[in-house]
């Protein structure tokens, strides 16, 4: 980890900043707005830990590159058929790994998704681990690879938004 | 825990009796009583079929083993020391507890926690830990021969690497038991070309078991619940397909075969179907993309093989799902997917970026899943009763219709039989 | 999901008969028992009752609909495109899936997302997709017809902008049903004013939903379980009130009058009041304020519509809680609090403020929901059986005494007739 | 949004600790402390989503003005019966909306409620955001406006405690 | 809520019959029916036993009072002002609710927050408010008697401060009940001196009440699955030890002495015993030390009195725990950690320290909460059926060997009896 | 509290990393590496808050000193039967209460821990709030005591790894 102490710190901060305007993005609905927070070349994958842990590749959902985020986000949006669903994001114990010389940023953070179907509890969807590579366009953080790594092994039904 | 604990269920009790009907009605207690979920785990699960337990795959290696379900009954499938596969109950002889933890992993025996009597892989009982007491104080009575108290043992067979096994000792070959019309499909997937484990899913439904089988042998469905096919040409209406069925009427395929010229839909087929769209577009083609690699007229082969097991080829997305029921109400789904050793890491990452088609996050895996919550729900607690089943009129067995139900009316006269309904 | 799955009831099981002590005792199993509770759907929830479903404000234009419950099972509420309310199962015809999602909606049809068969806002069936197949293969036979698998469809009927239902076809008028002693305090809430619905609540209360009918029914806990009432002068065991009971037993109006003066609590009421207290004071008066806007002698209205309706009217705070059972030991609330047309923003505000005081987090719906629950837990698992309803000695029917039980009686009279016991 | 960005950040972190405060003294049942939290004209409401997307003004908890906020403190600590509990909040996902010209400040964070009866297991109370708006006085932060928007709309008997 | 309400148990159901092999098998529904639990509340819970409820030291002065069950069913344990100790009901006369909450409290009355009716703290009514309505209006009739209507209460006995209640009438003394061999070592963990509660343990195990007395009667899994004990010298297989079983076969003390010299494997035992292994040695050998402050050749001692108490003497480190049986899957359990009135700081911080064995965080407490649950998951989804209880031949009682299940067989013989299986 | 806003800021800020590290470790099931996070003579408990309240000493688990903290790793790690599970810490509300004239840092955060056993939903194994003291040594943060106090009374058969 090349990056003194104090710019350590300001990546972590500017990172939970990143993941709660993501969350909020998601939380609302809004999937159309969400292949925005990454890269031309981004991977997006959420997997269970147990593939993790194997090296196994598979993805529950498995994107290379923005266009087929943008294409699960059209798709989720305007030709998938699921029951209407409120979902929140806590996202905490956000750890900046490191820092390569290309100013790759490595990061990780614990989620909790929790979702709420009509007429029913509250449920915990899942909770996971975000595996970050971050890189800085214009400015500002975008996400070069997210690897979504949920210990819940057992979806419930379906997991139809992002995480 | 078997016989005794359990409700004797007698021919047909008064109360679930079959509507007169026939086959185009199905009573909504085939997915909600206890007493039928019973009768099955007894005549269907622990009875006469061949159960998926694994792929040979996922245990490469003398020693591994994989925790597995028949039914909902817990098994061990373990390769032994030779290299022969066993299946036998995750059951300790001594007290019963469940002695097998971990998903998946590699011992040259498998010793039970509590008092450490141990097995060998293929379930033999091997060692009883002071068996003879303290300086011959207490132990085992001199009659206690091991071999009387090995964990309960079930037949296996295989078939090009999938394994397959059963309660009952006197089962008919594998082969013979899915009949040839769905071997050949099965074969397509399953050549006996080494297979490439790339990962799990894991998913449960709020929905009776049987309710996968007949979303799988219902082509009707899935240009109308799956806009996606539809919007994105992967499947219309008008595509060649089959829903094949085997003789006994328990195993199908269900089929459908991409034109290589891409998918034309006639205004007719558009009018029926909502989905249709022709405004959007998907951005990365290489999603849609079909890798020609199978010796067969079709792109696609969803195989529902009697109990517990689904084959999955949709285009180059390849899996097993594997169902384990948990009451009438719900059941667990466990996927595996997977290619063949040698594929290029560009092939295995198109299998991957196909894969989002299918599993519990798939665009289409999301919608069956969906929808079969919702039949269930809608059967619990109306006052109106009874699914209807007549597209397709009468017809039974394989068809090469789209709007047919004739491989669930086929289903059913082999589950009435079986289950003395 | 009905008859032949459900174990039949016959007139009375021996196991279930009610004690000889006649009123005055009423057996725990009437709150516990599974079996119970699946004659009370089929007798009262299914039988010859009116539904509270919705307020028409909820459905205000042509092509609203609303997911709602009679008694456990599923309806949608639907105004057609002429504007006529309906109400049918929502359950599909053909697969039996619940079909609508949404809790509100507006379309001009409603499809089922399986198959997409597709109904009208009345419940029939209007367009089955691709019923006579593609190209003429498959499809439905012939002698398949449209009209035969509408939704299920329930009577309906509406007073004053609410719209109740029922799954008997010969139901006497909702007037009839209530009686002129009831229909005359639910008139003063419900005069025909237009309403604005000011949002929802919903809660569980882990209890027996007859429970909630008799916190309703029994003036007595009023002044000892809500302090609240006692120490801010909203409610002593002194004031003016009554328990007013229709003809049949099962509905009832719980009325309270605040004197124009306030409340004065004689010596030794307030002896018998554990909660009173002279020292507490409110810090913001508004909140106790009667903006004397109707046409009654009381200030306060709680009215028990059997089976699943209530209307509170508290002061300016208005609103419909309609119960939903989950089994003999939870139900379901869904709260929906509303104004008038034409009220002031500060008249909505008042109402607002003094919403504090119910729901799942309100001064008195707090104390209220804990107890049942506790009476619930009580019962669960005792050694000791049954409660004690002896206050006001054997009297039934409407009352002006606050320490009495007659309420609970006469629906308990009613209640043993409907049911057999 | 006017301010410059670290100010935001600043606002976000002394949020953050508004919140830790704010939480402890509910979790510990100190609900007398509570009101202190809200500026004298404050605004208090506890709602479901579903009101929240409609705008339907309802409120389980509707307080206006610091008044309201000590009455409903007074009869939950003095008047009100309910079975003893524990409560613990878990406050992430804090966002910096917006600074007006009057410096009042938008802000959110993503709430989750977690509730234990005697004898009975840790239940999830409530999932939820709260849309907030800062006023500062004597140099710090009161809520001028709070609502908890709750996803969770199905309440589990009884929401006794402010959120 | 009793009697009718439940199925009628008659003496012994065709279905629950107990297998040909005597006590050398016990079949799975012995821990997973329903019918079976409901029978063991009412023969057991509810029968002639003994229940412990709680430590005098819980509630030193008058007006003290804790929540507590006997079985599943709620009860208050509280001493009155005088200074007796009081069980009974926590179930109100009047509706049932029950009525007292906190954990621990303190208290003149116990007060309904229902509708305050009013209990003095032996259970009696003391209160009705409004008995005589309102200026004569309403209220109790004359015949209501308070007498007639307090709440159920149980026999109570204590033993050197520990409290003890039955629902039964005519109990045998305690010292009759668990017999003078159990009784010795009863005594000296509860030699009347006061003891210093040290705090609470509370936890679930989805598994039968039965199992967790089957393994304190089980020698036969310490050293094996308890490697802890066993790699670092605090028992192995060839200590002195001994399972002392009362005359009736319920009761029971499962004793061991460490020797003065420290633990001597011998070479046999070891190869035995998978978990040994000279490598691992403890940092902080405090942890390991026993100061001999009782009356005994044991040094550890844990005895099963039935049906509801544990009670743990491990070295220095005391406890009970008490059984609280949730259906025939899952049973709660109550932990109190204690020493005694006048132990030094450092003596406290010693039992404090040694605590880390127990509990469901203690290094044996995880693993036999995890063998437990093991065996209910092994039990309720197999093919296979049984327990084979053949450790020790057929052997019962009291026996000095470490390698038997006497104890178990022995428990099995009174139960069979008291149960009529 | 004689620290200045700053500082406070700063330690909170550097107390959350800390738990975030502490917490990726035992997320990753490395039990030898938990002690590390303590000083030679610290007190590690973890007990329910009934305890807490009144209290009563005792712990679940109650390690004095370093040496019992590496001993329980250490059974946990090699001689423990249990079955295997994943783990997750939400930690959140994090404050510091204290800074005592040595130095010595009081702090509070909450906790939810997650637990998932194979082929079984994800769980809330318990809600809690950390009661920490921190030191300095060579200047990093250690716990010179860590008390977990959990609100969910009611464990579920067994808290295995420490929290
Ligand atoms: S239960 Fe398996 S060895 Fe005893
Ligand atoms: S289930 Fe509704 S259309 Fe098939
Ligand atoms: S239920 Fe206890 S006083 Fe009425
Ligand atoms: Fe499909
Ligand atoms: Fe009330
Ligand atoms: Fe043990």
């Amino acid at each position: 980890m090349s990056a003194p102490a104090a710019d350590l710190r300001s990546l972590r901060l500017e990172i939970e900043e990143f993941n709660a305007e993501y969350a909020a993005v998601l939380d609302a609905g809004r999937v159309a707005d969400w292949p925005a927070f990454f890269s031309e070349d981004a991977v997006y994958r959420i997997t269970g830990r147990e593939n993790w842990d194997a090296k196994l590749p598979v993805g529950l959902v498995y994107c290379e590159g923005i266009g087929m985020l943008r294409d699960r986000a059209l798709a989720i949006a305007k030709t998938t058929m699921f029951a209407p669903r409120y979902l929140l994001h806590q996202i905490s114990n956000t750890r900046v790994l490191s820092v390569d010389p290309a100013s790759v940023v490595s990061a990780e953070a614990n989620y909790a998704l929790f979702e709420t179907l009509v007429d029913e509890r509250t449920t915990l969807q899942q909770v996971g681990r975000y595996h970050d590579r971050f890189i800085r366009e214009d400015g500002r953080l975008r996400l070069k690879e997210r690897h979504c790594v949920y210990d819940s092994l057992i979806i419930d039904t379906a997991l139809i938004y992002p995480v | 825990m078997p016989d005794s604990a359990r409700t004797e269920t007698p021919a047909a009790s008064p109360a679930l009796r079959w509507p007169s009907d026939g086959l185009s009605k199905i009573p909504d207690w085939v997915y909600t009583s206890p007493e039928i979920y019973e009768r099955e785990v007894e005549r269907i699960f622990h009875g006469r079929t061949w159960n998926f337990v694994a792929l040979e795959a996922e245990i490469p290696e003398p020693g591994c083993f994989k925790r597995s379900f028949v039914g909902a009954t817990p098994v061990i499938v373990a390769r032994d020391l030779k290299g022969a596969v066993h299946v036998f109950e995750n059951r300790c002889a001594h007290r019963g507890a469940e002695l097998c933890r971990p998903a998946l992993g590699k011992a040259t025996e498998l010793v039970c926690p509590y008092h450490q009597w141990t097995y060998d892989l293929a379930g033999n009982l091997t060692a009883v830990p002071f068996r003879r007491g303290i300086k011959n104080e207490g132990g085992m009575p001199r009659e206690f021969r091991l071999e009387d108290h090995g964990l309960l043992k079930l037949n296996v067979t295989t078939r090009h690497g999938v394994v397959f096994a059963s309660f009952a000792r006197d089962m008919e070959s594998f082969e013979d038991y899915i009949g040839p019309d769905v071997l050949k499909d099965f074969d397509v997937v399953f050549p006996g070309r080494p297979l490439k484990i790339l990962g799990y899913y894991r998913n449960t439904v709020p929905a009776n078991w049987k309710m996968y089988h007949e979303n799988l042998k219902d082509p009707y469905h899935a240009t109308l619940l799956h806009a996606f096919l539809v919007c994105f040409g992967l499947m219309v209406a008008g595509n060649r397909s089959a829903m094949i069925v085997d003789a006994s009427g328990r195993h199908g395929t269900l089929a459908s075969a991409r034109p290589k010229e891409g998918p034309k839909v006639d205004a007719d087929s558009k009018a029926q179907m909502r989905a249709f769209s022709d405004a959007l577009k998907l951005e990365d083609r290489r999603f849609l993309e079909f890798v020609r690699e199978f010796d067969s007229e079709w792109s696609v082969t969803m195989q529902t093989i009697w109990p517990n097991l689904i084959v999955q080829r949709e285009l180059n997305t390849l899996g097993v799902r594997q169902i384990v029921p948990r009451g009438p109400n719900e059941y667990l789904m466990n996927w595996i997917m997977f290619g063949y050793e040698g594929d290029s890491d560009e092939m295995t990452r198109h299998r991957l970026r196909q894969g989002n088609l299918m599993g519990p996050s798939g665009f289409l895996g999301i919608e069956d899943n969906e929808a079969m919550r919702f039949v269930q729900q809608g059967m619990l607690k109306s006052e109106s009763d009874g699914s209807v089943i007549m597209l397709g009129g009468a017809e039974e067995g394989t068809s090469y219709k789209m709007i047919t139900e004739a491989g669930i009316r086929s289903l059913y006269r082999h589950y009435r039989e079986v289950m003395g309904l």
